[in-house]
């Protein structure tokens, strides 16, 4: 089965029907809404499908479709639909994991009395993040981006009664347009120096060879190439998406909305957007590497806030108590990893990992969906604990994503994708800070990775709620199973023996491999330091558990300034509040006050000027004006009184006079010498 | 020629013994022959449209309110006897519009006009509401509300007071 | 051959004398009547645009007649790109703001015929080419407004109304006093001639003939005129009293079409007549139409009242419209001034006075519910929850929302596009700039929407019915052109563009 | 058209000779004379033919009439004066020869005598542009039907003669009502076939007949009834028209119950009969333009039926319409003078002027076909129907109070 | 001096001008004041018609829409007019026109 690129749309556009049509189903129609939107789900996946056989078939095309949106000037705007395997890769995933959170969710959400909303929005964040992925044009790009924003908004804010979920629905909005703003502006700079948003279209596309070469020709402010700026720009779109540094702070947050939105926008799809993006434009992102004038290149300020974000995430992550916290932080530190990945030049990498991550991730977040949902929403890892026993499939696939995630070598896909970033990371020449800050992560996430599970699934339950956990239903374990199973094997498609996803990525038909010890130092050197942070997480937390919820955290016990200002995220948020919140405030009582106090003012001493005038024209007017005007009057009233005798009231009369005047009147014409 | 002069006869001779007559039904009838005529002039002149709507209009309408009012206003106060100031009026008048006669023949005969001999190019019915349709579009407009502004100024003038029914209006 | 464009015009007013003569009527039959002679405009205009053909980029359907011949003054109107799409959103707007009044117990006889009035009044002004009775409808326009603000305002709306006439007639009264100057000049009051006359620099020789000054002068009072209309910051403070003391129906049709007037007036007078001194003033009012945008969505976040902040966001989108016209003539000439940027800066500036018409009006059609709903309140903490109890409402306000604030895929999206696509071409710094105003207006927008609808239920929200049927129907066409306008602007664009794409291909590149 | 005023058209050579006789008489009569003097003949010949038809016709009537009433009122009628009363007109036109003509001595004699005269003319003059055949237009004039309604409007004025010349109270009165009554239909008359005159562009009557040709369809004619505004217009015509030619149920100046014989009262004799003769001929004009007008004038109402003569058809036509006149007389009962104007100025006036607009819309709307025409007929229908019953009820409603202005 | 079909319908309408002229300054009727009006607007109609049969462009037909636009402000003038004398009769019972002249100033 192939799906011909002309017929890409249909991917985004049966899950946006399944919207509309949850949007129009009453709440009532719980089944029309879940099932529309998971029938729709299943049928994009198989579509997807397709479409990856396609891609493959030629995997060093660029298939496209494009179409004129609206006419402006002696043009238009287009826009388009594009396969590679690139996309093809990400719409299997997104819509495979998508279908199973679908179904998950149906269980999860099962007592919400929104359940149809729930179903409209998932479905919606659906269409619109595989709309983003078959994108061909900017422009589509970044609506389609918009609306995975507005999806996740709506979701977020799904229990939006509770001042903080709306809340943070507001600011995983905001912060993510600040960086949209900048991805805008790239996206004008792009479109105003090259004339289109088209990817590729022929040879006449952005990212292809011309363009590219006169962006690239170009310089500007601080001696940047434009290409270099533009990208930039265009990274700022991800940093706000993908919960980079400095603009991570909405990402933790966002889990105040239910957790399989949490696993499926905020951990395995809408937040690697970011990175899908930066992929997307690698040509361009890439295109000033063979400039050595420039001042920075793109991709080095790619690995660097890659790297920072990773190490950042990982620290955080170490001392949050909320086990969906912990797993946003991870989230962001991996998805640090994966722009790592792009900023050290190899952007197949961050895809894999990117795949991969997203399977684990998912499972770890909807295996926390599962905790949670068994301990009644119950989220703090501090009173929960020994749920080992009552939910058996749960731990299970739980500690298979564990240990995925932190890299346990040779069976775990998460291990494999890891290595390969780790490997590029090696082999950039331009600095070894980001492999150092990568290897670091890998200590630290082994390590809250093993606090995690030794924490809930350990010990003893330390809770009302923790105890009367048990197993969940089939609709939720099932998804958590199929997961687990893609978690372990997903792997094996980039192992570095046989790479044929990257291969495939990177348009090769055929595959080279080579044996999996070439760089064994480096190998070895990260599976011990696994072996490190796992040890040492089980030291601390997995050999003596918590005795109560009120024990102190043994990192807390021995160093406590440190876990302080870990669990406090570093201060970010009350940074901001202090600078770019107060600066906010500021401006805004600025404009005000000028609208009240100095327009206004102004206004109203014109005004004021405006009345004295009158006064004074008032004054002279009685005076001077009238009282020549009265004399007149009188004198011409007089004249008229004497005039007005000469109307008589008979009509005779006066059509008499009118008959001798017209003689009279003929008489001098005819007289007077003609006319 | 002999047309145009059985035409000036038939309009002026009823005319000018409508204006003498005592008897004011009389002088509107004479006077409608009088407008026939003038109508037969229209007609002789090539105006075959103007012909039936001066016949329509004077004839059919408002020679039909001239003698309503004429009956409506019989009983006049002053029936009786020829008031005092007659006389003098009538002389008046007589002399001024013998005046006013001399004056307009003596104009006319001294101008010398051209010899139009030409025949009239009849103008048809159809041209005639193309014209009235398209160049004189605003003035039909005009005249329309006039006549209807007018009917209903007349009806209000007249209409004894508001007590009575519509048909008073009349 | 039928006078479409004067039928246009005129039709409303014939139904305002309807409804002045006719004493006694009952209110259904007066809001049935003037609906029904609302929605005149939107058939005939649907007529002209059945009719219209957008390759054609002079006037259309023109109808010129000799009117005072002594001053040369013609009865002229035509119709191009631009007056046919504040037409067809006059002709939406009207009713649906008639519709939003149908509970306005006061003298709905009045109310409906000032209601009319004033959009024939609109009308007129998009549709006249000669500036005499252009002016007029100008003016003439004011008389509705005032009176609707005054009469049906809130408690201060007397203040507010007096403000915004005495603040609009006096910048008109420049305006008057700079097209008398022009008509002595040239001697004529015809757009068409004046805009010949200001391409090829005629106009420029005439007004110095008189006086070094008097072209900059000249200028000067048109723009007065026209920015107190816009408005223009810092000519904007009249705009948030009377917009929010006035009844919600008047509110959506200021909002919605008399400040699209200005924008009118902006693109159809002061930019064809006098580029050249438009060129050297725009670096100048380039700031002041960003000060618009930012400071405008800065002091909405401000605002507690909620009809004040949708103003100030009408400021802020307004302010695109002249930003983008204003870099466009500020980089006319400037080397790397492009037509395809141009373009886009011109489609931009008509679309999103379309996008702005539908958005605005929506949003004071909520707010006004809302005021309804909760007995005049419309602080903006005097709700919460609002969405619990009414999730259709709080469905159709957070489109309009989302529409405002340029959510892609809704039709506020397309228009700032296009505006930041060409401002961006033209003066990108600007650009940069008013992104800012984007920011802030999706702060104050989704304050808005947070502070009203999310959060536990409140007070008023306890018991806070739902939209009915028919307060629903004047939202739906406004909430559906947003969809369609959002999916497919090429039903407008295809109407402008021929005519953008002369404007940008006339202008002097280098 | 015909190049010489005041002749029968030449006929078209594919006519039969059925068609053709009366013209190639006429022109056959008319060749035994100078050339000079060959249209005057012609002119005479057509005047006579048409008064000799139409005085046979008169006569016939007034038996017809008879003995249509006599039916409806479950009498013989008259069947005395030959066989089955066949002789009737004939005795009743010697009655009147020999009768005494008495002029009251108070009465102003000149208008007394012109008076019958008068209306007798201006009732013939109508005559003279009424199509009665393919070809057969007495007079074919560009104003026809304008000349038609002036010729008519005239009758007006002999009425008032009639009464005001005899100088009695109740012909005086008479006259008036009939002032009234004529100028009050005079308007919905006038105004009922101007749709007709808008649709047709034209004012010649054989440019109506034209306009008429054809069939929709293959069998339903394209005359005017057989459309909403048309069939409309033809109902207001009808009503309009038997008030003009002041039948029952309008026949409010002649009502023998109040006002004796109305203006006739003073007459009698030979004038008696020419008033008599008057109504009649004025029936049959007012006949003849609504057939001209509304009923195709001579066309034959089905393709096939085309090979009967275009007079005969204009005269079976007719003779529909006088039995309806005279059905319409003996059914209803005489309307009081209030509810006379009232039906004219509240009902029929607005209706017809509701109908101009019902005609506009079917003239705008030609172009419309397919799904199109039916919702063209829907909307004209409703047009026409809707101010029907709605004006309909606010004639019956609040009945004004009997003021007798002219009784 | 020729006289031309156009001198004579001049002198005609001219005649009849004078004779409506007369009557309406002597007669004291009010009705018939009024019928001479309509006699002077008649000898007007008159030379419209004559004018353009013999004018230089009669195929225009000026005069005739002139004459047409004439008849109808003379039946509106006639029908205010009757109904000015009725009014008055109604008033003061008399319809001579030299009794009307309660309104002098």
């Amino acid at each position: 089965m192939s799906l011909p690129v002309q017929l890409l749309w249909l991917i985004p556009a049966l899950p946006l029907l399944a919207a509309g049509i949850g949007s129009l189903t009453p709440r009532s129609g719980r089944g029309l809404a879940s099932g529309a939107a998971i029938v729709a789900m299943a049928i994009s996946f198989l579509l997807s499908c397709g479409a990856l056989a396609t891609a493959l078939a030629q995997p060093a095309a660029h298939l496209v479709h494009n179409f004129a949106w609206f006419d402006l000037g002696g043009s238009a705007v287009r826009l388009g639909w594009l396969l590679d395997p690139l996309t093809a890769f990400m719409c299997v995933m997104v819509t495979f994991v998508g279908t199973l959170i679908f179904i998950f969710s149906t269980g999860y959400l099962h007592e919400d009395a929104n359940f149809t909303r729930f179903f409209c929005f998932l479905s919606l964040f659906a269409a619109a993040m595989l709309g983003l992925l078959v994108a061909n044009s900017l422009l589509l790009l970044f609506i389609c981006w918009e609306l995975v924003g507005l999806a996740s908004y709506l979701l977020i804010g799904f229990w939006f009664h509770k001042p903080s979920a709306a809340a943070a629905a507001k600011k995983a909005f905001i912060t993510t347009r600040i960086g949209d703003l900048g991805l805008l502006l790239g996206m004008l700079w792009l479109y105003d120096s090259t004339g289109s948003l088209l990817f590729y279209d022929g040879g006449q596309g952005v990212l292809e060879a011309t363009a590219l070469g006169g962006l690239v020709a170009q310089t500007t402010i601080g001696g940047l190439a434009v290409s270099t700026a533009i990208g930039l720009l265009i990274f700022c779109g991800a940093i706000g998406k993908s919960g980079q540094f400095p603009l991570h702070v909405w990402l933790p947050d966002a889990m105040e909305g239910p957790t399989p939105v949490s696993a499926l926008i905020h951990a395995a799809t809408m937040v690697a957007a970011g990175v899908f993006l930066v992929a997307r434009v690698y040509p361009l992102m890439s295109a000033d590497q063979g400039l050595a004038h420039v001042p920075v290149h793109a991709l080095t300020v790619v690995a660097a806030i890659g790297a920072i974000t990773a190490l950042l995430g990982a620290l955080i992550a170490v001392a949050q108590s909320d086990i969906k916290r912990v797993l946003a932080f991870s989230t962001v530190s991996q998805l640090g990893y994966m722009m790592l990945a792009l900023g050290v030049g190899s952007w197949v990498a961050a895809i894999f990992h990117l795949l991969t991550h997203a399977f684990f991730k998912a499972l770890l977040f909807l295996g926390s969906g599962s905790v949670i949902h068994a301990a009644h929403h119950e989220q703090d890892i501090r009173r929960l604990g020994g749920l080992r026993g009552p939910m058996r499939a749960t731990f299970a696939t739980f500690a298979i994503g564990m240990m995925a995630l932190a890299g346990v070598p040779f069976l775990f896909s998460g291990f494999w994708s890891k290595e390969a970033i780790l490997h590029a990371a090696h082999n950039w020449d331009v600095s070894h800070l980001p492999l150092y800050a990568g290897l670091a992560a890998v200590v630290l996430t082994a390590f809250y990775m093993t606090r995690l599970v030794a924490e809930t699934f350990f010990g003893s339950p330390r809770s009302e709620e923790a105890s009367h956990a048990h197993e969940n239903s089939a609709v939720m374990t099932v998804p958590l199973i199929l997961l687990a199973v893609c978690a372990v094997l997903l792997g094996f498609l980039g192992t570095p023996a046989y790479p044929w996803l990257q291969a495939r990525l990177e348009g090769h038909t055929e595959v080279h491999g080579h044996p999996i010890f070439e760089g064994a130092g480096l190998l070895m050197l990260s599976i011990v330091l696994v072996a490190v942070g796992i040890g040492s997480g089980w030291a601390l937390y997995g050999r003596r558990p918590r005795a109560n919820a009120n024990a102190l955290d043994p990192i807390e016990g021995r160093l406590p300034g440190l876990f302080a200002v870990l669990r406090a995220r570093f201060g970010f948020d009350e940074l901001y509040a202090a600078t770019v919140g107060r600066l906010n405030t500021a401006m805004a009582a600025l404009s005000d006050g000028l609208d009240r106090y100095v327009w206004d003012a102004a206004v109203r001493f014109l005004a004021a000027l405006g009345e004295f005038g009158g006064v004074v024209n008032r004054e002279a007017d009685e005076d001077v004006l009238n009282g020549g005007f009265d004399a007149t009057n009188d004198r011409l009233r007089g004249t008229a009184r004497s005039y007005s005798a000469a109307q008589t009231g008979g009509a005779h009369g006066y059509l008499r006079t009118v008959a001798v005047g017209f003689v009279l009147l003929v008489l001098i014409v005819m007289l007077g010498g003609g006319v | 020629m002999t047309g145009l002069l059985i035409i000036a006869l038939v309009t002026l001779v009823p005319a000018a013994v409508a204006m003498a007559l005592r008897n004011v039904i009389h002088s509107a009838l004479l006077l409608i022959l009088s407008w026939a005529g003038i109508a037969a002039f229209y007609f002789w002149a090539g105006a075959e449209f103007l012909a039936f709507s001066q016949v329509l209009v004077y004839v059919g309408a408002i020679s039909m309110v001239v003698l309503f009012a004429v009956l409506l206003t019989r009983h006049t106060r002053t029936d009786g006897g020829v008031a005092p100031d007659t006389l003098g009026r009538a002389l008046a008048g007589l002399l001024i519009g013998g005046a006013v006669l001399g004056v307009l023949f003596g104009a006319v005969l001294s101008t010398p006009l051209p010899i139009g001999s030409k025949p009239a190019a009849a103008v048809t019915v159809h041209g005639l509401g193309v014209e009235l349709m398209e160049r004189h579009t605003i003035a039909l407009l005009v005249v329309g509300v006039l006549l209807t502004v007018a009917l209903l100024g007349a009806v209000v003038l007249a209409a004894s007071d508001s007590r009575s029914g519509p048909e008073d209006a009349r | 051959m039928i006078p479409l464009l004067s039928l246009i015009v005129f039709t409303p007013w014939i139904g305002a004398a309807l409804l002045a003569l006719w004493r006694g009527a009952s209110p259904g039959a007066i809001r049935g009547l003037g609906l029904l002679f609302s929605l005149s405009t939107l058939g005939l205009g649907l007529i002209a645009l059945s009719r219209f053909d957008p390759a054609i980029t002079v006037p259309q359907f023109g109808e010129t007649h000799d009117w005072i011949s002594m001053l040369n003054v013609h009865y002229r109107l035509g119709l191009d790109g631009l007056s046919l799409v504040l037409v067809l959103l006059t002709g939406i707007i009207t009713p649906v703001a008639l519709i939003a009044s149908w509970r306005e117990h006061r003298d709905a006889r009045l109310f409906t015929a000032l209601f009319l009035l004033l959009q024939g009044a609109a009308l007129g002004v998009f549709l006249a080419l000669d500036f005499f009775h252009w002016f007029v409808f100008w003016e003439l326009s004011l008389v509705p407004a005032f009176f609707l603000i005054k009469l049906w305002g809130g408690p201060s709306a007397t203040r507010a109304a007096y403000q915004f006439v005495i603040y609009t007639i006096g910048g008109s009264a420049f305006m008057l006093l700079a097209f008398a100057a022009l008509y002595a000049a040239t001697g004529t009051l015809d757009f068409l001639q004046l805009g010949q006359y200001g391409a090829d620099g005629t106009l420029n020789v005439r007004l110095g003939a008189i006086g070094g000054w008097w072209p900059r002068a000249v200028f000067l009072g048109a723009l007065l005129g026209l920015a107190v209309k816009v408005p223009l910051w810092p000519f904007h403070t009249w705009l948030p009293p009377a917009y929010a003391e006035a009844p919600t129906g008047a509110s959506m049709f200021l909002t919605a079409v008399m400040s699209k007037m200005g924008v009118y007036g902006f693109l159809r007078i002061l930019w064809p007549i006098f580029p050249t001194q438009l060129h050297q003033a725009a670096p100048c009012l380039l700031w002041l139409a960003l000060g618009g945008v930012v400071f405008g969505a800065f002091a909405a976040m401000r605002q507690t009242d909620l009809k004040r902040m949708v103003a100030y966001s009408s400021l802020n989108h307004l302010n695109y419209c002249l930003l983008a016209l204003f870099a466009l003539s500020a980089a006319t000439g400037q080397p790397g001034t492009t037509s395809a940027a141009a373009a886009a800066a011109l489609s931009g500036t008509i679309l999103q006075m379309f996008n702005h018409g539908l958005s605005a009006a929506a949003l004071f059609y909520c707010v006004g519910v809302l005021e309804a709903r909760s007995g005049g309140r419309r602080g903006l903490n005097d709700f919460g929850g609002v969405r619990t109890a009414a999730p259709i409402f709080a469905g159709l306000c957070g489109v309009a929302l989302f529409s405002s604030l340029g959510l892609p895929g809704l039709n506020g999206f397309v228009g700032e596009f296009l505006i930041f696509r060409g401002v961006f071409g033209l003066a990108p710094w600007a650009a940069a700039v008013a992104c800012l105003g984007l920011l802030a207006t999706a702060l104050f927008l989704l304050t808005f929407w947070q502070r009203v609808f999310h959060g536990p239920t409140g007070k008023v929200a306890a018991n806070f019915p739902d939209l009915s049927l028919s307060e629903i129907l004047p939202l739906l066409p406004l909430i559906g052109l947003m969809f369609i306008l959002g999916v497919w602007p090429q039903f407008l664009a295809k109407l402008i563009n021929p005519l953008v794409s002369l404007w940008a291909g006339q202008l002097p590149l280098p | 058209m015909n190049a010489m005023p005041g002749i029968f058209a030449a006929a078209t050579g594919a006519d039969s000779l059925l068609e053709r006789w009366p013209i190639l008489f006429r022109d056959t009569v008319a060749g035994f004379f100078p050339a000079p003097l060959q249209w005057l003949v012609g002119s005479l010949i057509s005047i006579l033919a048409i008064v000799a038809i139409f005085g046979g016709v008169f006569a016939a009537l007034t038996l017809l009439e008879r003995k249509m009433l006599g039916r409806v009122q479950n009498r013989p009628g008259p069947n005395r004066t030959g066989p089955f009363g066949l002789l009737q007109p004939i005795a009743d036109g010697i009655k009147m020869l020999t009768k005494e003509d008495i002029v009251p001595r108070s009465a102003d004699h000149l208008l007394h005598f012109l008076a019958p005269v008068a209306l007798l003319a201006f009732s013939i003059l109508t005559f003279a542009v009424i199509p009665f055949g393919r070809n057969l237009v007495p007079l074919e004039l560009d104003a026809a039907v304008l000349y038609f309604f002036a010729a008519g409007a005239a009758t007006e004025l002999a009425i008032f003669m009639a009464g005001w010349a005899s100088r009695n109270k109740f012909s005086l009165l008479a006259a008036m009502r009939a002032l009234a009554q004529l100028i009050s239909y005079e308007l919905p008359l006038l105004l009922s076939f101007v749709p007709i005159i808008m649709l047709a562009g034209t004012l010649s009557m054989t440019g109506i007949i034209d306009q008429q040709a054809g069939w929709n369809f293959g069998f339903i004619p394209k005359w005017y009834i057989f459309t909403p505004w048309g069939f409309a217009a033809f109902a207001i015509f009808l009503v309009a028209a038997l008030a003009e030619s002041n039948r029952s149920p309008f026949d409010l100046p002649e009502a023998e119950s109040e006002l004796i014989a109305g203006h006739l009262t003073e007459y009698s004799g030979f004038k008696y009969a020419l008033f008599f003769m008057a109504e009649y001929f004025g029936m049959i004009a007012l006949s003849g333009m609504a057939i001209t007008l509304f009923l195709g004038g001579w066309r034959a109402p089905l393709p096939f039926l085309e090979f009967i003569p275009s007079y005969l058809w204009f005269g079976a036509k007719l003779l529909g319409l006088l039995l309806l006149f005279i059905w319409i007389r003996g059914t209803f009962p005489r309307l009081r003078m209030d509810q006379l104007t009232r039906l004219a100025w509240k009902f029929l006036v607005p209706l017809a002027l509701f109908n101009l607009g019902t005609a506009a819309f079917w003239s705008l709307t030609s172009g419309w076909s397919g799904p199109l025409q039916l919702a063209r007929w829907g909307v004209a229908i409703a047009l026409v129907v809707v101010p029907f019953v709605l004006l309909g009820r606010g004639l019956s409603r609040g009945v004004a109070p009997r003021t007798y202005r002219f009784a | 001096m020729i006289l031309t079909p156009l001198h004579l319908c001049l002198l005609l309408s001219s005649a009849l001008f004078c004779i409506g002229l007369i009557g309406a300054l002597s007669r004291s009727s009010s009705i018939l004041v009024l019928l001479g009006v309509e006699l002077m607007l008649n000898a007007a109609n008159l030379n419209f018609i004559a004018f353009w049969r013999y004018g230089p462009n009669p195929a225009a037909g000026t005069g005739v829409l002139f004459v047409l636009f004439s008849i109808a402000v003379a039946a509106a003038e006639a029908a205010v007019g009757l109904a000015l004398v009725i009014a008055i009769y109604r008033h003061q019972r008399s319809i001579r026109l030299q009794d009307a002249r309660r309104l002098k100033g």
